[in-house]
Formats: structure tokens, C-alpha cells, sequence
């Protein structure tokens, strides 16, 4: 294969591309926009929630606990219990919020977390109604 | 495909997947047979299942042909402990690093094959770690530790019980009153 | 004269390594006499972890199995799950299927454009290209909630409907992408210095190609037509118009115009999807007992099309909830060892990351 | 615990002030030099690799803060442990961090180096990195984004420029018996040679 | 007063020499689409790697080679004069000329190979082999234009040279020998295609791999410096010289923007296809122009 000469000056072309304006997103100072659907952080409706353990029992990374609530929110929820979620373990499948009977745990799209103790990422759900 | 029919004994599984049981002594000759005088050329994968029920692995040789459009399961089946199968290297080079991985991760032996040294593990000491009596969570738990903080797991069952029962005493108690 | 030869080893941690792997070489000068690959680094064990988890749960963990494009794997691990128990699938879940995996191998196309244009050191395309690949991810973001991991071809059927608006977004982007396509046609395929560094350089001959196993582009570059989606349909391919694109030099080069043109027919598949998507119908069709879901005591094996080559799955259920053996083989097993190793005999240092990138080799998939 | 997003924030500011009031300006001077200036050696062991492309180029430009990639770990401040390590993986990264000079410091990329991730029960995985290797930033998620990865720099940034006194290599060079001994354990006879001459001549 | 004079042409060659690779940075950034980091973040890089902690050591012939280096690159600066006329900024070119320039340009190399050859890496050897090979085809194009640029002016004396371009400067008179300095000066500022010495995705950084902390930011401090001389020494030759400090700014800037641009768009030749390349095509170009003389 014969290489051309005009291939050897068209490559210059790709420099107009400093006349353009740069559309990084510059995370720090322009904070990153909310995708709707985006499977970040665990948020739970405590007064739907009705401590089945569902969660608990689909999860193939044992990321999730069953802890007591002191404040019983939710007068159905018959154990007591709701869930925890280490986030050592966490992959964001979704499959707990797709097997949650009442629907009460979802994703929100917020999902930006660096920390410098490891010992933090056991996260109990905001509660949030969806 | 009709020729080899006749030879073999092969079922169709779907449009393009033919599967077809030989013996371990049939095994190399066959595929022999087949690598020279039909179009299944290429070895695509070698496969192992272990069905430790029927104390046996099932090996399968899984081969394309020309046209890759059609796949040809070669399979057989082979004594779990100690056993030894021929190597398929002679007829088809890639089977070196696949006998290879099979060697390592259920202890199949291959003669003729001189490359069975470590594939993907390091200075492994364990059974080899596909086998089914491998068990991945004791391995995991002899050797690594996990994070603490999650001692107040608790049975969800175990709750409702002790919630019930302390409801049901709790209501005696207003009831006596 | 004898010459002083010395070994290095290229990786794992070296910036001109394609993952987490290392190659062994042997130098005579800067010249290579004997080369072995050397895999493990990412070994996780998947086969082990799948037979311990149900269907369901095992469909979270095979994306992992390879990184720059787990929508694949996903597609044969669906594909392998519903031959086995016999489920269908509706049409819109295939077409919505089609559109994620297209969308996946144009990313992954835009990924390796940038792994191969760095190992020749012209480090802009890959700046750019792998800005307009996130744009894609943007749009599997808003499809699967995921970025790089989508979770989304589930057994029977896609996991979310399509959201408002988004074939709309789709069909930009393409347009947007055929534009960019241009401009990167003049900086990188059509660079008179590119030409020159990939032009003969890591030639695979035709004749053994097909009985070695090679596949995906390193076939089509040496004049082979072959490619999954023609000769094995999957999903609705079979109904879809678009060519094969072929080359005949067998080279550096030659993959790389292979890759060029399929860009293209990536789009080409994509405008038809957009144009045939059916508007009504169910995308999930509900597993059996969908959390005990058991599978029947048989074997399958299916392959779909990657970005790289053929990649294959062997699955054999047990008649429990468990998955008895899932074996992977993806194009990089065959490619990252009998022909990488050979391939490299003879070569120079400088083209051992061109030949590596241009074969596509990805370790997470040759060890899992 | 439940804002645990914060709680690092809050932690730091109190920190800042008493921190501060002990240091000289050529101490501080110094610490804002480094950090402002982050050599990067990203070994991509895991799937985090695949993120790293998208945040040192132009979409996400980490580049603006001074984060660079080197190729060789002389030249580094900075180790990225993408994801979950295998210990034939961990045995090269501890040999490059022993490389690095410093003072350096460690990012642990996704949930596997926190608590094993979604390999949890994975034969060929270690499950807490800080076990083998001083951690001074994790980022979660699986995978991080690019903005999280973001977010850990700058964290990290913080916490370089107030020269904290609970930075990994102070912390690995104190208490190197206590490494040394995970990573004998792990790897047994196999232990990479140890790397004493880093530490020779300091204090 | 000369003392005086010198001091002020290395603050300066330091100075411009950082400010351009942070503008190099900030150019190729945008040719990127990026914006790129700040103008001095080179300045902060080289702070940072100064105050760092060395680990390691390979004995004193290891330390020597970047300091040779740095040796060879202050010498430079030194003695090629910065304005052409007057007295201020002349350094010590009155007593020096181009051959004595030309000599020490090859002083840098040799003194890194002196010291990545102790350190035992196979890389940097590679690196440096390659360097040095490079090197070679380099000042074949380089020489042919130097020497077409002496005979113009009849002396190897700067002031001469400057002389000879007064009317007219030597870019507009001998084109060719321009195009073949210009391109063997691409290879010296190591930019694409002729960036095969430090190329990350095969040698690591080449000479500079075993390189850390306070030796590497010396390699970093001179390599700018050094940058400068060349663009000086560009402009002298070829562009007749500087009349003020805003002269050399501005025609330094546009030699330096040519040069970031270039090296942004091409690939990397392997060792053999540059030195083939520089062989062939500006070699000719440069005997064509002294033909032409």
C-alpha cells in the first residue's frame, strides 16, 4: 500500500479544533447533573418499608443487614428490621429494589461518595418517600 | 454434515449445535477424523463440567467449522481422580493454553502437552479451584478477613417471633391488668 | 557471533500493555526472539462464583466479565439462560437488545481507536474519541442507570422500558458520530504516519487463520468473511441490512480499516433500529418462578458478535436453581496466546503495543 | 454514620485550624506545592481501569488539577488501585508503591477494595486492601464515575495540603511489621524481597 | 557586568522555559478539546519533585548524568546571544560561536547516557540507545543547514550571522536549509513523529525511568532550559535574531506553537523509520539548499 503525501499534510486539519471551546465538565466547581434512573445510593421509605428481608435474601454480596429501628415507623413492619447496605460489598445491581415488595427501597441518582475511612461505608438509607 | 451423521452418532440440539458422545479411547481418533476429513477445523473452546454426583467430569470439545456457522460438541466423559486424556496439541495448536487452564482448574491431566504449568494462579497450594468439592467461601474465610462492623445482622424470622411473642405477652399483660 | 539476549518482562504495570497482563519477551537489541504471555492478575474465578449463585443473581456478575464491553456477555448469558428453558422474547426486547449491543460495540470501537492510536504515541485521538465513546455512555446512563456496567439484557427480556425521547437522543448522537467519524478518518486512519508505522506490521496469514480459531477483525483483515451476527444469527440480526467489511492485508493496518468501516455499519444498524422500533409491547418476559428459577440438566453453547470477535458461552444447567458450569470464551484466549506469541517473534519493541491493541486482546476475559 | 459524606468533611475542618497553627509557612508552602501537583501511577488492576481513561482526558480533564500520569513509579506521588487486586496482582503493586518515594499516597478505586466488593466470596481476591497497603482515599461505587474519582483527588488534595500527620507512607513506614506480617501471611514463602533501603537514612 | 548579564539570561531561559511547557501543555490541552492545567503547573511539578524524599540510590555516577545534562544546557544558554545587537543579553557568546554551541547541544545526551547506564534498567538503556541513534540522523539535516547558514554569513560568529540577515532574514533567503533545520529540530525538542526516546507505551520513560525526586526534577528544570536554547538558537540562525525582548518573545512563540502543533497530529516513528525519515527527506532538502547557495 502506497502512503500519499496529501496524508501526510491533512493531518493539520485536526488543529482547527483549538478554535472550539472545550466542553470538559469541570466536576469540582460545576457539580455533576442528575440523571433520572441512574442506580446510585440506596434511599428507603421507612414508613412503607415492612422489614421482609427480601433484600437481604437477593443479594449474592451479603451487602446487606437487617438492623433494629429504635422508632418503629411503620406499623406493618412486622420484624422490627430494615436494611443496611455495606457499601464494600454494594455492585448497584438493583435486583433488592426490583424484589422489594412494597417498593420502598429505590436507587437515587446521587452516587458521589470518597472517603478516607474504610469503616464508613456501611450506609443506612436515607429515608426518603420515592 | 449427512456424511459425518452416518459415521457418528450425533444429535442436533438447536439449528447450528450438534453435540456427539465418544469414549475416552475414541476420543482422539475421532477428533482426528474429524480435524482431517470434515469441516469441523477449528477448535473453539474446551470445556469441563464437573458432575461430581456421577463422580465424573464431562469434557467437551467444542469445534467450528469453515464456515463458522455451525458447532460441533465432541464430548466424553472422564474419571475425576488421576486421569490422563491425550492432547489435542498435535491437531490443533490452540488447545495448548486450554488444556492448559483445564489442568489447573480441575487437575485434568494431558499427555503430550508440555506447556500444564501455571495458567492463571500463582504458587497454588488448594484442590484445584473448579472442582465441585472446592468449597470458595471456607477458602475465602481461612485465608482473607473480611471488614467487622456487621455483628448486628440479624434473622428477620427470629424478629417477628420474638416480636410477636412479646406483643401476644404484652397484651396478656394489659388483659391481666 | 553470538548476540547478548536479555528477558523483560512488558507489564503488568507499563503503559503500553493492553489491561492487566504482561508479556515475557526475549531482546536481541530491540528486536524479539521468543515471547510468552503471562495472564492470572485478574483472575476472580466467575465460573466458581456463578455455580454458587441462582440465575438471577448470577446475571449481576457476568458484565464483569470483561470490562471495556460487558453488554456481550450479558446478551450470551440471556441468550444461553432462555435456549435452555426455553423462553421467548418479545420483539421490541430484541430490537432494544440489537440497539444496546451496537451501541456497545461502536464504545468499544471509540475505546480501542484510543488504546491504538496511543501506542503510536498520537495521543489527541485518543482525547477525542474517548470523549464521543461517554457520549454513548450518557445515553446507556439514561437507558440502564449504569455507565459502564449496564445489568440490562436480563433472561427473557430487557430490565427498563426505553425512556421518553431517547430513540430521538439516539439518532443525534449518530449524526454527531458520523460527523466525528470524518475527522478522525484524516487525523488517524488516513495519518500518512500512522500508515507507516501499521502498514505490515504484525501480519496474520489467511491460510491458518481459520483453522487456528482466530476471530473477529484479525479474519476479516486477512480477507475472511466471517462474523457472528451473518453466519449464526442471534436476536433479530438475520432481518437487519449491513455488510461485513473485509481487508485483505492481514496487518496492523488492515484491522484497523476493518474496525473504520464497522463503525459505520454499526450506525447503518443503528438508523434501523431506530426507524423498525416497535412502539407497543411487553420488553420482559417473566422468568418461571422467577426467584427459584431452576434450570432443565442440559447444555447449550451460544455466541454472540463482540466488538473483538466471537465470543462464546458454554452453559450447563443441572435441574437446580444453580448454573452447573458456565465456561467463557472470549476472542482474547485464542488471540492473546497462540497468536500474540507468535506474532511478536521477529517484531521490534516499539510494535508490541500496536500489536497488542490491535488485536483487542483484554485479559479479564482470557483468565475471568 | 448515617451522613457519612459528611462526617469526613466536618472531621477535616475542625482538624484544619489546630493543624495549621503548628506549621510553618514553608511547611505549608510545601504541602500546597504537593498538592497541586499529583504524579499519578494508575495501575489499572481491576475493572477500574476502564474509568481512568474517560477522567485524565478531555471529558473530565483531571488534568485541571494538576494530575498527571507517569509511567514508571520513581516518578509517582500518587497510587491508583482500581479495584479488587488478586494476590499475583497485589504482590506487583506493593512492589511499585515500595518504588514510589515520598511522600506518597494510595486511592482505592470501587467497592472490591473496601470490603471484597462483589468478589466477596472470590477464592483469587484479597477483601480489604488496607490490610497489605496504607489506603488514603476510598472511592465508592461500582464502578466509581469519573466525578467520584474526581471527588477522591480532591479530598485527597485537602489532605495533602493540610500535611497530615495520617498519611499512608508515615503510617506504613511505622507500623511496616504489622503490613509485612498480612503480606507473609498472604503470600507465604513467595514474600517479595523486603525493601528495607527505602527506609534507611530516615530518622 | 557580564556576571550581571548571565544571570539574568538563565533566570530568563528558566523562566520562558517552564511558561512554555505550560503553554505546550495548555496547547496540545485544547487541540484536545480540554482545557488543559494552569500555566505554571510545570513550575509547581518541578517545586513538588524537588522537596521530595530520595529512596533510592545507584551510586554517583547515577547523580552525574543529570547533572551533566544541566551542565551542558546552562552552557548553552550561555553562550548563544539572546538580542542581536548591543551589549545586554549576550552572555558569553562574543567568546564562543555556533561550533562551540553545536558541540555542547551534544553534551546533554551523552551525559544522560553516562548516568542511566549505572542504573542497570533495560529501558533506560533502550531509551538512551534510542537517543543516541537519534540523535545521529538528527545532525546530519541539522549540520547541512548550520553550514549553509556559515557559508551565507562567511564566519561562525553570531554577530556575523545576525549581520548577514539584516536585510533579509534567512528563513525568506534559504527556505530549503530552514525546512531541514526545522525538521531535525522537531527531533530535538523530541516532539512527534521523533518522540521515540521517552515513548511511554515501550520504554517507560526512557533515560528517565529510574529518575526520581531531585534528579528528575533537574532533568525536568534542564529539558526546559534546554528547549529554550534550541528555540533561541532557531531564531538566531534563522530568523535573524531578536531586535528586543518582545521580538524574541514573539518569534520563539510562533517557532515553539509550529513545533506543539505538529508534534500533536503525528504518530510516533519507531526508531529505524526516523532515522530513515531524516535521512532521506531533510538531508536532501539540505544539500538541495546548499546547492542552491
Amino acid at each position: 500500500m502506497k502512503i500519499q503525501l496529501k496524508n501526510s499534510i491533512a493531518p493539520l486539519g485536526a488543529l482547527k479544533k483549538i478554535f472550539e471551546h472545550p466542553k470538559t465538565l469541570c466536576y469540582p466547581e460545576v457539580k455533576a447533573q442528575n440523571v433520572t434512573g441512574y442506580r446510585g445510593f440506596h434511599i428507603n421509605d421507612l414508613s412503607t418499608c415492612i422489614g421482609c428481608a427480601n433484600c437481604q435474601d437477593v443479594c449474592m454480596n451479603e451487602a446487606i443487614d437487617m438492623i433494629a429501628i429504635d422508632v418503629d415507623k411503620n406499623p406493618k413492619n412486622n420484624s422490627g428490621c430494615i436494611p443496611r447496605i455495606d457499601y464494600g460489598r454494594c455492585c448497584w445491581c438493583s435486583l433488592c429494589t426490583d424484589v422489594c415488595p412494597p417498593d420502598s427501597l429505590k436507587l437515587e441518582s446521587e452516587c458521589i461518595w470518597a472517603d478516607d475511612d474504610s469503616n464508613r461505608f456501611l450506609y443506612l438509607p436515607k429515608d426518603k418517600p420515592c | 454434515m449427512q456424511n459425518l451423521m452416518q459415521h457418528f452418532e450425533i444429535i442436533q440440539k438447536t439449528p447450528t449445535l450438534y453435540a456427539l458422545h465418544v469414549s475416552i479411547e475414541t476420543l482422539f481418533n475421532t477428533l482426528h477424523h474429524l480435524r482431517y476429513q470434515s469441516d469441523f477445523i477449528t477448535l473453539s473452546q474446551l470445556t469441563c463440567t464437573d458432575w461430581i454426583e456421577e463422580e465424573r467430569f464431562e469434557l467437551g470439545y467444542m469445534l467450528t467449522n469453515l464456515e463458522r456457522n455451525c458447532n460441533l460438541m465432541v464430548k466424553c466423559f472422564i474419571g475425576r481422580d488421576d486421569v490422563t486424556v491425550a492432547s489435542v496439541v498435535t491437531l490443533f495448536p490452540q488447545a495448548e493454553v486450554m488444556e492448559r487452564e483445564l489442568h489447573e482448574m480441575f487437575g485434568v491431566g494431558f499427555e503430550g502437552n508440555d506447556t500444564l504449568y501455571d495458567f492463571a494462579l500463582e504458587d497454588w497450594q488448594d484442590l484445584p479451584p473448579m472442582r465441585r468439592e472446592f468449597d470458595t467461601l471456607a477458602y475465602v474465610q481461612s485465608h482473607y478477613d473480611f471488614r467487622d462492623g456487621r455483628d448486628d445482622n440479624l434473622d428477620v424470622k427470629e424478629q417477628i417471633k420474638i416480636r410477636k411473642a412479646a406483643a401476644k405477652s404484652a397484651k396478656e399483660a394489659q388483659g391481666g391488668a | 557471533m553470538e548476540r547478548k539476549t536479555i528477558t523483560i518482562f512488558h507489564g503488568p504495570q507499563h503503559p503500553g500493555i493492553t489491561g492487566n497482563m504482561s508479556v515475557e519477551l526475549e531482546l536481541t537489541g530491540e528486536t524479539i526472539t521468543k515471547a510468552r504471555t503471562h495472564v492470572g492478575y485478574l483472575h476472580r474465578g466467575f465460573e466458581k462464583l456463578i455455580e454458587r449463585r441462582t440465575v438471577i443473581q448470577a446475571f449481576t456478575i457476568v458484565c464483569r466479565i470483561c470490562v471495556p464491553e460487558p453488554d456481550p456477555n450479558e446478551a450470551n448469558f440471556a441468550l444461553a439462560v432462555e435456549q435452555l428453558a426455553g423462553i421467548e422474547v418479545s420483539e421490541k426486547a430484541t430490537y432494544i437488545r440489537v440497539m444496546v449491543l451496537e451501541m456497545a460495540r461502536l464504545a468499544a470501537q471509540l475505546l480501542w481507536m484510543a488504546g491504538q492510536s496511543g501506542s503510536v504515541g498520537l495521543g489527541t485521538v485518543g482525547q477525542w474519541s474517548i470523549y464521543d465513546r461517554d457520549l454513548i455512555l450518557d445515553l446507556f446512563e439514561a437507558l440502564t442507570g449504569g455507565r459502564v456496567y449496564h445489568m440490562y439484557i436480563y433472561p427473557g427480556g430487557v430490565r427498563r422500558e426505553l425512556p421518553e425521547g431517547f430513540l430521538e437522543r439516539l439518532g443525534a448522537l449518530l449524526d454527531y458520530l458520523q460527523k466525528r467519524l470524518v475527522e478522525y478518518d484524516r487525523l488517524f486512519f488516513d495519518n500518512a504516519s500512522f500508515q507507516k508505522r501499521a502498514i505490515g506490521v504484525g501480519v496474520v496469514k489467511s491460510e491458518e487463520a481459520l483453522h487456528l480459531g482466530y476471530v473477529g477483525q484479525v479474519l476479516r483483515g486477512c480477507g475472511l468473511k466471517r462474523d457472528v451476527r451473518r453466519d449464526n444469527p442471534y436476536f433479530n440480526y438475520a432481518a437487519l441490512e449491513f455488510d461485513i467489511p473485509t481487508q485483505s492485508g492481514g496487518d496492523v493496518f488492515a484491522r484497523a480499516l476493518v474496525r473504520r468501516a464497522e463503525m459505520r455499519e454499526s450506525i447503518k444498524i443503528l438508523r434501523q433500529v431506530i426507524a423498525q422500533m416497535p412502539t407497543e409491547g411487553a420488553i420482559m418476559q417473566k422468568l418461571p418462578k422467577h426467584r427459584k428459577f431452576t434450570l432443565p440438566k442440559e447444555d447449550t453453547y451460544v455466541a454472540v458478535e463482540s466488538a473483538r470477535g466471537e465470543f462464546g458461552y458454554y452453559m450447563a444447567g443441572d435441574g437446580s436453581e444453580m448454573i452447573r458450569r458456565m465456561q467463557v470464551k472470549g476472542p482474547s484466549l485464542i488471540h492473546g496466546f497462540t497468536l500474540l506469541e507468535s506474532l511478536l517473534v521477529g517484531e521490534e519493541l516499539s510494535n508490541v503495543a500496536l500489536i497488542m491493541n490491535s488485536l483487542g486482546i483484554c485479559p479479564p476475559e482470557i483468565e475471568r | 454514620m448515617e451522613e457519612g459524606f459528611n462526617a469526613y468533611r466536618q472531621s477535616l475542618e475542625s482538624e484544619e485550624q489546630s493543624i495549621k497553627s503548628t506549621q510553618s509557612v514553608v511547611e505549608q508552602a510545601i504541602a500546597w506545592f504537593r498538592a497541586h501537583s499529583m504524579f499519578v501511577l494508575a495501575y489499572g488492576t481491576g475493572c477500574g481501569a476502564i474509568e481512568m481513561p474517560p477522567t485524565f482526558t478531555s471529558r473530565y480533564d483531571i488534568e485541571r488539577l494538576g494530575v498527571v500520569g507517569v509511567a514508571t513509579p520513581r516518578q509517582a506521588d500518587i497510587l491508583i488501585v482500581s479495584g479488587y487486586c488478586s494476590p499475583k496482582t497485589l504482590k506487583r503493586v506493593i512492589r511499585s508503591y515500595e518504588q514510589m518515594s515520598d511522600p506518597k499516597y494510595i486511592i482505592g478505586l470501587g467497592s472490591c477494595t473496601i470490603n471484597g466488593g462483589m468478589y466477596w466470596d472470590s477464592y483469587n481476591t484479597i477483601k480489604k486492601l488496607d490490610d497489605f497497603l496504607p489506603v488514603d482515599m476510598y472511592v465508592n461505587g461500582c464502578m466509581p464515575r469519573p466525578e467520584a474519582l474526581i471527588e477522591g483527588f480532591v479530598k485527597l488534595q485537602e489532605k495533602i495540603r493540610l500535611n497530615s500527620s495520617e498519611a499512608g507512607y508515615i503510617k506504613y513506614r511505622d507500623n511496616y511489621a504489622h503490613y509485612r506480617a498480612n503480606q507473609e501471611r498472604l503470600f507465604g514463602a513467595q514474600v517479595a524481597p523486603s525493601y528495607e533501603e527505602n527506609f534507611a537514612g530516615m530518622n | 557586568m557580564v556576571l550581571i548579564d548571565c544571570f539574568l539570561m538563565l533566570l530568563l531561559a528558566y523562566g520562558f522555559g517552564f511558561l512554555y511547557y505550560g503553554l505546550y501543555r495548555n496547547l496540545s490541552a485544547r487541540v484536545h478539546g480540554r482545557f488543559g492545567p494552569s500555566l505554571a503547573q510545570s513550575f509547581f511539578d518541578s517545586v513538588k519533585l524537588f522537596v521530595k524524599e530520595q529512596s533510592t540510590t545507584f551510586g554517583w555516577m547515577f547523580y552525574a548524568g543529570p547533572i551533566i545534562m544541566a551542565t551542558g544546557a546552562v552552557l548553552n544558554v550561555l553562550f548563544i546571544p539572546f538580542i542581536n545587537h548591543g551589549d545586554s543579553l549576550q552572555g558569553l557568546s562574543s567568546s564562543a560561536n555556533l561550533i562551540v554551541v553545536l558541540y555542547l547541544m551534544v553534551l546533554g545526551p551523552l551525559g544522560n547516557a553516562l548516568g542511566v547506564g549505572s542504573n542497570g534498567n533495560p529501558f533506560g538503556v533502550m531509551g538512551i540507545t534510542r537517543g543516541l541513534t537519534r540523535l545521529i540522523a538528527l545532525e546530519l539535516p541539522f549540520y547541512l543547514a548550520v553550514i549553509g547558514v556559515m557559508i551565507d554569513a562567511g564566519s561562525a560568529d553570531f554577530s556575523a550571522i545576525f549581520e548577514a540577515q539584516s536585510q533579509e532574514m534567512n528563513l525568506l533567503k534559504h527556505p530549503l536549509l530552514f525546512m531541514a533545520a526545522f525538521i531535525s529540530f522537531l527531533g530535538f525538542m523530541g516532539k512527534s513523529p521523533f518522540d521515540v526516546v521517552g515513548a511511554p507505551q515501550e520504554v517507560y520513560s526512557g533515560p528517565a525511568t529510574e529518575f526520581s525526586g531531585k534528579f528528575f526534577a533537574l532533568l525536568l528544570s534542564q529539558s526546559a532550559m534546554f528547549s529554550f536554547a534550541k528555540l533561541l538558537l532557531m531564531v538566531n540562525l534563522f530568523l535573524g535574531g531578536a531586535d528586543d525582548l518582545g521580538d524574541l518573545v514573539l518569534k520563539t512563540f510562533v517557532l515553539f506553537v509550529a513545533a506543539t502543533f505538529i508534534g500533536s497530529v503525528y504518530a510516533r516513528f519507531s526508531t529505524i523509520q526516523s532515522v530513515e525519515f531524516l535521512m532521506r527527506i531533510p538531508t536532501l532538502l539540505g544539500i538541495v539548499g546548499l546547492a542552491l547557495l
